[in-house]
Formats: C-alpha cells, structure tokens, sequence
C-alpha cells in the first residue's frame, strides 16, 4: 500500500481474521488493507458476510470468543489497538473510537433508560469527562445570560463553583451526577431528540426506531471519539428516517470534528456522504478510491458488476446481476476469491491471491488485470 | 478441543445432516458420557432376563451369614447380610438376595415407568399443546386453567394421595406419576407451537390454501418438537428419581420388589450395618439419572442453531 | 374508478383491537389499513410502496385473505372473495398465491425442495398421479432457473437468492393467475436482486400473471412497476403510473420519499431533504389529512377536513386539498 | 385463583371420598376414638342429622340412607370450611379430635422453616454459580458449575440425604460430638427443640426465628444447625435448576446485541455483567420461582420423612394412609396458595425489572 500524504487516522494492514465453529473454520478476513483519512469519511461496501462488520469489530476488539485474529495490526494514530492489553483497549474504545451499530432495537438494552445508557460512560471514568462536562455547563450558562440578559443568584454561584472547580479538575460525588446528567441532556439535545429531559428518563421501547437510532450516536458522540464507526446504521430504517439520520451524521461529524468509517451494503448512502470508498470482496478490499473516480471509473470486475446491479430511482434501466453467488468462506476460492465469479477471469487468477496496487494517485485495485 | 473440518460438499441432504449432528455429538465428550451411560442402562435394561431369572426376587436366602462385626459400628441390628465380595459382588440384602441381581431387575422396571410416563406425557401434550396454541380462544383458555391447577400443587403429594387411594401397584405408580407430569409438557409444547405458529412459512402454507391439522401436524409440530424431545430426554432422570422416591417412602407393592428406591429403602434400617445397602441402589439411581441430564443437555447444546452457524 | 379491474378493493378496513385490563376488553384499534380502494389490471405489475408501518404488508395479507378484512369488498376476476370460507376459499386460494420477504423462513426447514413443491399439488389435486407431481416440480425448478438435482436439498443448502427461486417455484405450482410479491428481494444483496426482478419479470410474461409488489425501496418499484400507490399510515395517498408518479409527484408526502432517496451516482448528490418527525401511531390517527402534522403545505383545512381522493390526471389520483406542483423539483 | 383452588378441593375430594366405596373410605371416620363431639362434626360434615342415624357403624352403611351421595359430602364439607371449620384430624398418635387447622399450621411452621433455608441456599448458591458458569463458559469454572448443577439435579434426594447423616454420624462418632449436641440419633441433633417445645415463647412456630425473637442464641444456633442437612438436601435439586437455567440464560443475554453495545462503550466488565446482562438474565429465573416453589413443597415431603423432620410433608403419607380428608385438603390448598401467590409475586416483580410489562 502506497504510503499516503495526508495525516491518516486508522490504518489497518493485512488483517486476518479466523472464526472457529463447530463445522470447520471460517476465513473471514483475508489480509485487510484500509485507511482512514483524518477527517473523511470512508464508505465501506460489500454485500452481506463480506467482512466489513467483522473489519469493524476487530478494530475495537470486540469480536467474539471463538473469532482469532491471525496476522495484522490496526494503528489508531500510531498504536496498535490488537496489541493492546484489555484495560488499555477498554480506554481506548472509551475514549477513541466510538461504534454504532445497525439495529437501534436490538443494541439498546431493553431494561435500562436511556439516561443511564449514556450518563454509565461518563461515571466509568468521570476524570476523563470532567473538563468537557464544566465547559458544557459553562457556556449554557453564558447562554442563558445572554438570552435573558442576566443571570440568577443561583446561576452566578453555580458558574463560580464550577469555575473553581475547573482548576483543580474535581468535583463533589453529587455535583458531579447533576452534571453528568445535564451534560447527557445536552448530548441528546445535540441530536436532536425532541424533550430530551423526557428522553432521558425514558426506556427504549418507548421510541421511535429513528429516535433509538440517534440515542445511540449520543452515546457515541459523549465521548466525542477520534474515529466513529458506523455500522450499516441506516439499513434497518426507513428512506426518510435514513434521510435524517445521515444528515446528523454528516453535521455532527464537523462538529465534534471526528473520522468516520460508514460501513453499509447501500452504493446509494455511499454516493451520497463518502469522501472515499473501499469495496470489499470475501473477506479483502478489492477496490479503493475517490467516491467520484469509483463511481465514474470502477477497475475492479466486482466493483462494476456490483455498480451495475443496482436499481435506481432516477432512471429506468436493465439491472445486471453477477453471476453465481458469495462463497462460503469456509472454503473459499483458491488465489483471487472473486475468480469464480469474474467475468474476466484468466488463467492466473485460481492460482495467486492479488494484491491492492495504486493504478493512479488515489484509486487502488487489486486485480491481475492492472498488475496486482 | 478444535475440531477437524469437515470437506466441501459434505453437507448435504437430510443424512448429511445426521452425520453432522455425529460429528458434534464426538467433539462433546459431556454428551459422549451421557449417551454412553443411557445406552448401558437401556442394554442392561433389555438384556436383564438373560442375567437374572426374572422371578428371582421372591426367592429368600435366609441362610444367613455374617460378615461385618466392627464394635464401633455394631447398632444390636443383627448383622444378617453377605458383605460385598466374590459371590456376591455387592454384597446381599437382609432377604438373601444377591444386591447386585436384583439391581439387574430393578432397572428395567425404573426405565420401563420412566420411559412410559414421559412417552404418555409427551403424546398428551403434544395433542393438547399443540391443539390450543392452534385454536386459541376458549379452548386454549380451558387447557390452561386446567394445567395451572395441576401445577400450583407438588405433584408428588397427588401422587401419594393417588397411591394410597387406588393401591400399591406399579401401574398406580405410573399413573400417578403421570397426573402430575403431563402439564409440563402441555405448557412446553404450547409455547414451542405458538412461537413456530409465527412463522412465515406456516402464513405461505397458509396462502397455499393448507389446511390447519397439515400445517399442525405436518409442519408446525414436527419443526416444534426437538425442544420436546430434549425436555423429554432430561425427563426421564426427573421420573426415575420422583419414582424411587415415592417407593423409598414405602408406596411400593411389595417391599420385596427389586425397584432402586424400594432396594433403598429396605436398605436404610440397616445403615450401619450394611451401608453398600443404600449406597449402590442410589448411587445407581444417580447415575443413570445423570446419563439422561448429561445428554439431554448435549443434546441440547447439539441442536442449538447459534451453533449450526 | 373504472370497472373491469383484475383485482379491486373498495373501501377496505383492517382494525386491529388491542386488548387489555381486565376481561381483555378492546380498549383501543390498531388502523393497519384505513379504507383502501384500488384496482389492479389483469396482466400489470401493480406497485405498493410506504414506509414500514404503513400497512402495505396488512393490505398484501387481507388480499390474499390472510387475515379477515373489517370491512370492504375485495374482488377478484370480479368475483367478490373478501368474505369466502371453506371449500371455495380454497378454490381462491389456487388462483391467487404469495412470495414473502425473507425466504429463510418462509420455507418448512424440514421439508425437501421436492416436498415442498410437490404439496401444493396435493392439496388442490392438480397432479393425478406421483410421476406426473414429479415432472411438474422439474418443470417449476427449471423455469425458476435451478436444476432437477436441486429438488432433493434442504432449504438451507441454498443462498438466499436460490431460496426466493425455489420459494417462487412453489407459488407457481397450482398454476395462479394472481401473485402478491411482498418485498419479494429485500432480503437480498444487490448483485442477486436483479436476477430475481428479472425471473419476476420473465416469469409474468411467460405465464401472463397479475403481481401486486410490494416494497419499501423506490428504486426497485420504479424498475418494476408501471403503475404504483404510495401508502401512509393506512390509505394510499398517491396513485398514478410510475413514470408521472416519480416525475411529477402530487402529493407532499411523495414527494418527501422521494427526495430523500439518495442516488448512487455521487455526481448527482443532492443534499437529501428530510422530513421532520416521525409517522403517527397506527393506533392514534391524526384527524383531518394524516399527513398534516408533518407537512409542510398544511393548512387550517388540512387539520379539519379529511381530504378526498381526485384524480388530478388522467390515472392519477392524490389524496391532498391542494394540487401542488413539484415537478421542478427534478430529482 | 379462585378456580384453581376449587377444583384442587374438588379433585382432592374425589379423589380420597370417591374411588373408594363409602364404607371404606369413611372408615376412618367410623372409629370408637372419636367421641361425641368428632361424632357431632363428622354429622355436620356429612350434611346427616344425628338423630336420623344415632350409631357411627350406621354413617357407613349405604342401606339406611345415612350416606349422602358425593357432591353433598363435598358441599358439605366446603360450607364448613367457609365458615372456618377445618373439622378434626385423623392423623394417628393424637388423642381423641385435634383441630385440623391447629395440628396443620404447627406442624407447617417446621416445613416453612425447611423450606425457607432451602429456598435462600437456592438464591446463594445457585444465581451465583450459573453466573460464573455462563461468564467462564467452557472453562474450568463451568465445568465444575455444571457437573455439580446436573449432579444436583440428578441425585436422588433421599439418598443425598441419607449420605449426609452417615457422614455426619461417622464424624461424630469418630471426633466426638464437639461443636454439635449429638446424642447419636440421627435426626435430632437438635435436642432441645423438638422435644422441649415450651421453652421458648412461640411467636411463628419456626424454631430459628422463635429462638431469634427470643434472643437465645444457643437455641438458635442449636436449631439452625438441626435446620442444615435437610436444608441442604432439599435445597440440592433446585440448586441445580436454579444454576442451570441462570446459566443458559446469561449465556443467551451475553450474546445479545446490546452487550455488544455497552462493552463498546467502554464499560468494565463487571459493569456490563452485572448491569447490563444480570438484570436482563434473571428474568427467566424469576419466572420460574413459582416452579421452584412447587419443587421445594414437594420435595419437603421426602426430605422431612428421611430426616424424621416434625413438618407437614412426613404426615402427608400417614394423613393419606388414614384418608385424612380435612388434613390434606388444607395442605394441598395452602401449598396451592402459597404457590398462586408466588406466582402474582413474580409478576409484581417481572415489572419492576423489565420496564415493558406493565400491569
């Protein structure tokens, strides 16, 4: 991979990652090469069981007991995240990099308010969110005198207290939780959940699956992490929901100043928010480039077969469909695992395994047909 | 324990299946156990009439000897037993008669009840269970009620009243067992037949015009039953143990018959003069009720879906 | 509306009673599907389209008689079906079948590909003896693009792509005039999604059958479908022929879906509009124009007065007071 | 409720009044120990006047018309218990008539006793343990969880029970009583509680919270050590329900999406644990308690007669031996109720913890 120039956020190199079953093993991930720019926002695509959660869950380490990472690394600003002790990596997954995940319904604990679901991060290490949680509540309070033109008694003690209290960093047990709850009320404000007081006392299943969803990216956004990774966040709901959803994302990205990785199936959702895209085939990425110049100019037979599939609300076109199916990777295909499927496969592809080459500045490919 | 992956291809057709689910079943050495121990008990079970002479426990061997006269342990109970040795491998009872045989015949009979009962247990819930989650309305109502009635009291206190009333007899026995274990199986194959009735297949067969005992019978029970089958694996130890009980507390026909609660029972006067008396009865008791917990479990374990990837 | 439909519903209700408290009183309607006429021609794609919730699916299943409708007439060919039980149900039924959502569980996982096809066949006595079930189902899994090898497989040794086949292949087997496609590919990746709208569309040529499709994804009911409702909470609220329906669009909510369908050609990125909160509870239906409390046109009209059905155009009918015009709002 | 009591009294009634002929199934009632006033009661009971047939032998015979047909037995006896007569007991080894409601609640005050221990081992033992058990799982702390749950499960309870007091006697009789007044019988390690029953003021009839109440703490500790064996013995079986259903259901939560969630927040394992996934694994367990209930009642019965415990499950089998109508009627019916109310109990608490039921 060629070295890029601009400052990158996570970079992942040659990932392997094996599932042990009961059946046999499972080759999910086959030599992973990614980066995430400072900045960006990287689509990453591929259809169902092509690796791209997996991809995700490995970079936070949060795969499951019988998943073995073979080979690789996963730098976050340098530091290897799969070298990390566990402790270090809770840190790291508390503080860096934040994950949404797809199924608002499913990924929210049922028995648990919402309030608590976002205020339990802040109390498991309150150090860490005392700073941004005193100039939360500070500028509310030059909001409220700027609105009303002066402030209460109350207030004014209020805003000495917590200006003393910025200095030394600490806070009262009780203070402490009065502000940790105000500090998530305005997370969930930022998101735009309509009466966040109300929000916060309630339980899942007393939302929307569109509100669900944005409770979840506030308890992202609370520890506002280096890289946000959103997984398929906006399959299971509807256009308009996704709509919106996709617009906070897009805003709140320049506010908290974060990377995004948006992983999803949707070529339509890439085209729309992605700087950058990387498709992945069976476990590798097999094309990367810049979202223009990917939709413009695909390389890769998978990436045009997979462009060419999809139905469009614009026009009325014959849709074409790649032939056969997703193999089962358990026994992949041997060399390039699209081989079987390819269109323009030759004699070289059942026998070496491709590697992702840059073909011009910024669009990497891995196929024979441009070297590999 | 990693296992050996199977081949491509491998995986197909009902028989496939079948030797996949093998090919768990030998990486679990819990279930390996389990079904070890619940085939024996069956083979010694059926095999018995060839060990023993079935008709042997009413033969008394009253030609007593003695064979444990420790001081510490003497109680003034006479000491009239052949301790565990080469004649008789476990020793006798205070009848004469070699423990180790009439545990032979007691098996069968404690799997025989077992297997009866759980069987009855499962074709009644299955009829009734699968029946009201079917229909639903008032019928679905009424079975409820009823079940709830016999779950809200021990089923062993029905089951003593029942013995007493209508006599000591291993059929009383198995009935009355079964009174008090036939609900379970009513609620179990309830609940499984509502969730399955759920599903998008049996609205397609639905659409395709079948009618509701196809779709029960055919399709919603059959996909329904291996949970039944697990319960019912589980459930024969539960039965054996809540037999035995019930004859170690003396609802037995006849304190000579070779039936392990009873053995134990006729065992546990002369404790300390003869403890392997009660030892290897329950012991036995223990372990074959473990044998069908075991593999139930791994069975359970075995046809989990999370696990069939 | 004109007479001589394929398939038309008039008026058609479907409550819901949620009950509770004691002696589970009703204590409240869920309105799946709030007065719904529309008319389907023989041998078109008849399109179905809302968000979730919006009883599209409740409207598939009282068609296909699923579920007992409240109140309204459903007729079929001109025969009134909505309220036939016993045999002559059953002799609708062969007329009319259905394809489901997500074929992993809409087929018996116990149950050979063979079985499964074959059992149609057995209920409606269309087969006279096991040789002749056995060549129709070779028959039915090669026209759906599988081989006879196929037919003694298990519903798991498939994809997902091959399962909708198979699942396809069984709707056929009675020979239907009719097909109710609910969210027939959703469930599928992209690359395998136009090979099943293609067999759906081969399919319907070759046999001359009737689909209603429904879908949540605009996209694929634009290729699919020349004629298509937009449903929202419970009534179409928009009914025209595609192409007009996806051009100049008539109704405020159209025109919302529409617009916040992203497009996957970043060249024409567009900002996706969005529309603000979220769909009213099926239970508690806002008075007056439903789609009020979100709209942005609304009026003192739109929250009294419930707002009748006009056909605007010629074949295109909007549930709206106003005859707004977004056609500029190329999209 | 209501109806699960009724047809309890009624099947119960049927079942000891209406498989047996008359004469045999009143025979108990027909003996000379009952005097005038048992006389007068079982008249009463029968729905008979005293006068119409004045000798006992007459209640039995079917020719003279003294013997009501069944359901006027039953309304006999139901008019009777609404009215808050339980009639006398037949229980052999108590002189003359005893109020059955008195000889049931003192002796129900011992199996209340048992069957509480039991049931807080259960709790102690067996949510801990199927918790270690789904957080190890397939390492060495599940497999010894779970052989020692299946164990449980499977062990014949009489025989664990009979095992303990062998061990125990050996002991003793190998160290020397020491910290137990053993006197070498086998039930009653406890000398004085059993059989001294005035020494300390009753308030429950339970020894440990009498003893408790009364702040005499040798006898409680006298008692609770008498309370031990068959506490554990009874709470052995539910033990292993108890851990293995907590097992399988933390095993199922740990799987869930929202774990996934909370431990990519950044959590502590503890926290995720024990917030996120007990509170969402107990629910199963709580369900079950009515079962678990039902379990401990029952297996009360056995456990008290290996034990010789003075509870009501060891006269169970001499009140159905003598048809004991009134006395197993009340046992079958507060042991029903007990577990009725249990089950309204879990559903008061179901809501608690799950915020999606509501009542």
């Amino acid at each position: 991979m060629g070295k890029v120039a601009t400052e990158t956020v996570l970079d992942v190199n040659n990932l392997k990652v094996i599932f042990h079953t009961y059946a046999g093993d499972v080759k999910a991930l086959d030599g992973v090469e990614l980066s995430v720019r400072k900045g960006e926002v990287l689509g990453l695509v591929g259809e169902s069981g092509c690796g791209k959660s997996v991809t995700a869950l490995a970079v936070v380490g949060l795969l499951p007991p019988n998943a073995e990472i073979v080979s690789g690394e996963a730098l976050l600003d340098g530091t290897n995240l799969l070298a990390m002790g566990k402790d270090e990596l809770r840190l790291a997954r508390l503080r860096d990099v934040a994950i949404v995940f797809q199924d608002p319904m499913t990924y929210l604990n049922p028995v648990l308010s919402v309030g608590l679901q976002i205020t339990e991060i802040i109390a498991s290490q309150p150090d860490l969110f005392i700073p941004e949680m005193i100039k939360n509540r500070l500028e509310e309070i030059s909001a409220i005198e700027k609105s009303n033109g002066g402030l209460t008694r109350e207030l004014q003690v209020e805003r000495e207290k917590l200006q003393a209290a910025s200095d030394t960093n600490r806070l009262g047990n009780d203070e402490q939780k009065r502000l940790t709850q105000l500090y998530a009320i305005s997370i969930l404000k930022s998101v735009r959940l309509p009466e966040p007081e109300k929000v916060f006392k309630m339980y899942p299943f007393e939302l929307s699956g569109g509100m669900r969803q944005r409770a979840m990216i506030a308890m992202a956004l609370v520890r506002r992490p280096k890289l946000l990774l959103a997984d398929e966040i906006t399959t299971a709901l509807d256009v308009t929901v996704q709509a919106q959803a996709l617009q906070l994302l897009q805003q709140l990205k320049e506010v908290i100043d974060t990377s995004v990785l948006l992983i999803t199936h949707d070529l339509a959702v890439v085209a729309e928010v992605c700087d950058r895209v990387a498709v992945m085939y069976a476990g590798n990425v097999v094309e990367v480039a810049d979202v223009t110049e990917l939709y413009r100019n695909p390389l890769h037979p998978y990436t045009q077969g997979l462009l060419a599939s999809v139905p469009r609300v614009d026009v009325v076109a014959e849709q074409k469909s790649i032939q056969g199916s997703v193999p089962d990777l358990m026994f992949p295909p041997s060399g390039c695992r699209f081989h079987p499927r390819c269109p323009k496969v030759f004699e070289k592809c059942p026998n070496a395994k491709p590697t992702l080459i840059e073909v011009s500045p910024g669009h990497l490919v891995s196929c024979f047909l441009f070297g590999g | 324990m990693r296992p050996k992956p199977l081949e491509a291809g491998e995986l197909y057709g009902r028989r496939a299946d079948l030797k996949y689910s093998l090919h768990l079943l030998k990486l679990n050495p819990v279930v390996l156990v389990g079904f070890i121990i619940s085939i024996a008990a069956l083979l010694i079970a059926l095999i018995s009439p060839l060990l023993v002479n079935p008709s042997s426990w009413h033969l008394q061997n009253l030609d007593l000897r003695l064979c444990w006269n420790n001081p510490a342990f003497n109680w003034g109970i006479g000491n009239v037993f052949d301790c565990p040795g080469k004649i008789y491998p476990l020793g006798t009872d205070q009848y004469g008669r070699s423990l180790s045989e009439m545990m032979i015949l007691a098996i069968p009979i404690d799997l025989q009840i077992a297997l009866e009962v759980v069987l009855s247990a499962v074709v009644i819930g299955v009829f009734f269970g699968s029946i009201a989650a079917y229909v639903g309305g008032i019928l679905d109502e009424l079975i409820l009620r009823i079940t709830d009635v016999f779950l809200a009291v021990p089923g062993i206190l029905l089951a003593i009243v029942m013995i007493v009333v209508m006599g000591r007899s291993l059929f009383v026995l198995t009935l009355a067992v079964l009174i008090t274990w036939w609900p379970f199986y009513v609620r179990l194959v309830r609940s499984q037949v509502l969730g399955e009735k759920e599903k998008p297949y049996v609205e397609r067969l639905r659409a395709m015009g079948a009618g509701g005992p196809r779709i029960l019978f055919e399709h919603v029970v059959p996909n329904s039953i291996y949970p039944i089958l697990i319960q019912a694996t589980l459930d024969i130890g539960s039965v054996i143990l809540t037999v035995s009980a019930l004859t170690f507390i003396g609802l037995t026909p006849s304190p000579l018959l070779p039936e392990l609660g009873n053995l134990a029972n006729q065992g546990i006067q002369y404790f300390f003069t003869a403890p392997w008396l009660i030892l290897f009865p329950g012991l036995t008791i223990l372990v074959i009720s473990l044998g069908f917990n075991l593999l139930g479990d791994g069975i359970r374990d075995i046809f989990d879906p999370r696990l069939r990837r | 509306m004109e007479e001589g439909y394929f398939l038309q519903t008039v008026d058609l209700f479907k409550y819901f009673p949620i009950r509770g408290g004691m002696l589970s009183r009703t204590k409240a309607y869920v309105k799946a599907v709030d007065g719904v006429s529309l008319g389907v021609r023989r041998g078109e794609t008849f399109g179905l389209v809302g968000e979730s919730g919006c009883g599209k699916t409740t409207l598939g299943r009282t068609i296909m008689r699923l579920t007992d409708s409240s109140k309204g007439s459903i007729s079929l060919e001109g025969e009134e079906i909505s309220r036939v039980k016993g045999r002559n149900l059953k002799m609708v039924r062969r007329r009319m079948q259905m394809v489901f959502q997500d074929p992993y569980a809409s087929l018996d996982p116990r149950q050979s590909v063979r079985s499964a096809l074959v059992e149609p066949m057995k209920i409606h006595h269309t087969a006279s003896s096991k040789s002749e079930m056995n060549r129709d189902a070779e028959e039915l899994i090669e026209k759906v693009g599988l081989n006879p090898d196929h037919l003694a497989r298990f519903p798991h040794e498939f994809s997902g792509g091959q399962r909708q086949r198979i699942a396809v292949a069984i709707a056929l087997a009675v020979k239907p005039t009719f097909i109710v496609l609910d969210e027939p590919t959703s469930s599928l990746d992209v690359s395998v999604q136009a090979q099943i709208l293609k067999l759906l569309k081969d399919i319907q040529s070759d046999m001359g059958l009737t689909y209603v499709f429904i879908s949540h994804n605009l996209a694929v009911i634009r290729q699919m479908c020349p004629r298509t409702a937009v449903m929202y909470l419970g009534r179409i609220v928009e009914l025209a022929d595609t192409q007009r329906l996806f051009a100049n669009p008539k109704h405020p909510y159209t025109r919302a879906l529409l617009s916040s369908v992203p497009i996957p050609d970043p060249a024409k990125r567009k900002g996706l509009a969005t529309l603000q909160g979220d769909v009213p509870s099926p239970v508690a239906i806002p008075a007056g124009c439903r789609f009020r409390p979100r709209c942005s046109y609304a009026t003192d009209t739109c929250a009294k007065v419930h707002p009748p059905m006009v056909e605007v155009e010629k074949n295109h009918w909007v549930e709206c007071h106003y005859n707004l015009d977004f056609a500029v709002s190329k999209i | 409720m209501v109806f699960v009591l009724f047809t309890l009294s009624l099947l119960i009634f049927y079942l000891t009044r209406g498989l047996l002929p008359p004469s045999t199934a009143l025979a108990p009632y027909i003996s000379p120990r009952i005097g005038d006033a048992g006389k007068l009661s079982l008249a009463r009971a029968l729905g008979v006047a005293t006068s119409t047939c004045p000798s006992f032998q007459d209640f039995a015979s079917e020719t003279n018309g003294c013997i009501v047909p069944l359901w006027g037995q039953y309304y006999g006896w139901l008019v009777n218990v609404l009215t808050g007569n339980w009639g006398f007991t037949l229980l052999p080894g108590i002189a003359g008539t005893a109020n059955t409601w008195d000889v049931f609640f003192s002796r129900f005050a011992f199996t209340a006793e048992l069957s509480i221990c039991a049931a807080i081992l259960t709790i102690i033992i067996g949510i801990p343990m199927g918790i270690v058990s789904a957080t190890h799982n397939n390492k060495l702390p599940d497999h010894v969880s779970r052989l020692v749950s299946l164990g449980g499960y499977s062990v014949p309870q009489f025989w664990f029970g009979a095992m303990l007091q062998f061990l125990f006697v050996l002991y003793v009789r190998v160290n020397g009583a020491g910290l137990f007044d053993a006197t070498g019988a086998l039930s009653t390690t406890c000398g004085i509680c059993f059989s001294n029953p005035g020494v300390i003021s009753s308030y429950s009839g339970m020894p440990i919270l009498d003893a408790l109440l009364s702040f005499n703490f040798p006898y409680f500790w006298d008692s609770l050590v008498a309370v031990a064996l068959p506490a554990i013995t009874l709470a052995i079986t539910s033990i292993g329900a108890l851990t293995r259903i907590v097992r399988s259901s933390m095993m199922d939560v740990l799987r869930q999406d929202y774990i996934l969630l909370a431990r990519s927040k950044g959590l502590k394992d503890r926290v995720v644990i024990y917030r996120h996934a007990l509170r969402n694994a107990i629910l199963p367990a709580v369900t079950v308690s009515g079962l678990l209930v039902a379990y401990l009642l029952g297996g009360a019965v056995i456990v008290e007669i290996v034990f010789s415990w003075p509870g009501v499950g060891n006269a169970s089998l001499a009140a159905a031996n003598v048809l004991d109508i009134n006395f197993l009627e009340l046992y079958v019916l507060v042991t029903a109720l007990i577990i009725v109310v249990t089950n309204l109990v879990v559903d008061v608490l179901y809501s608690i913890i799950d915020p999606r039921i509501r009542l």
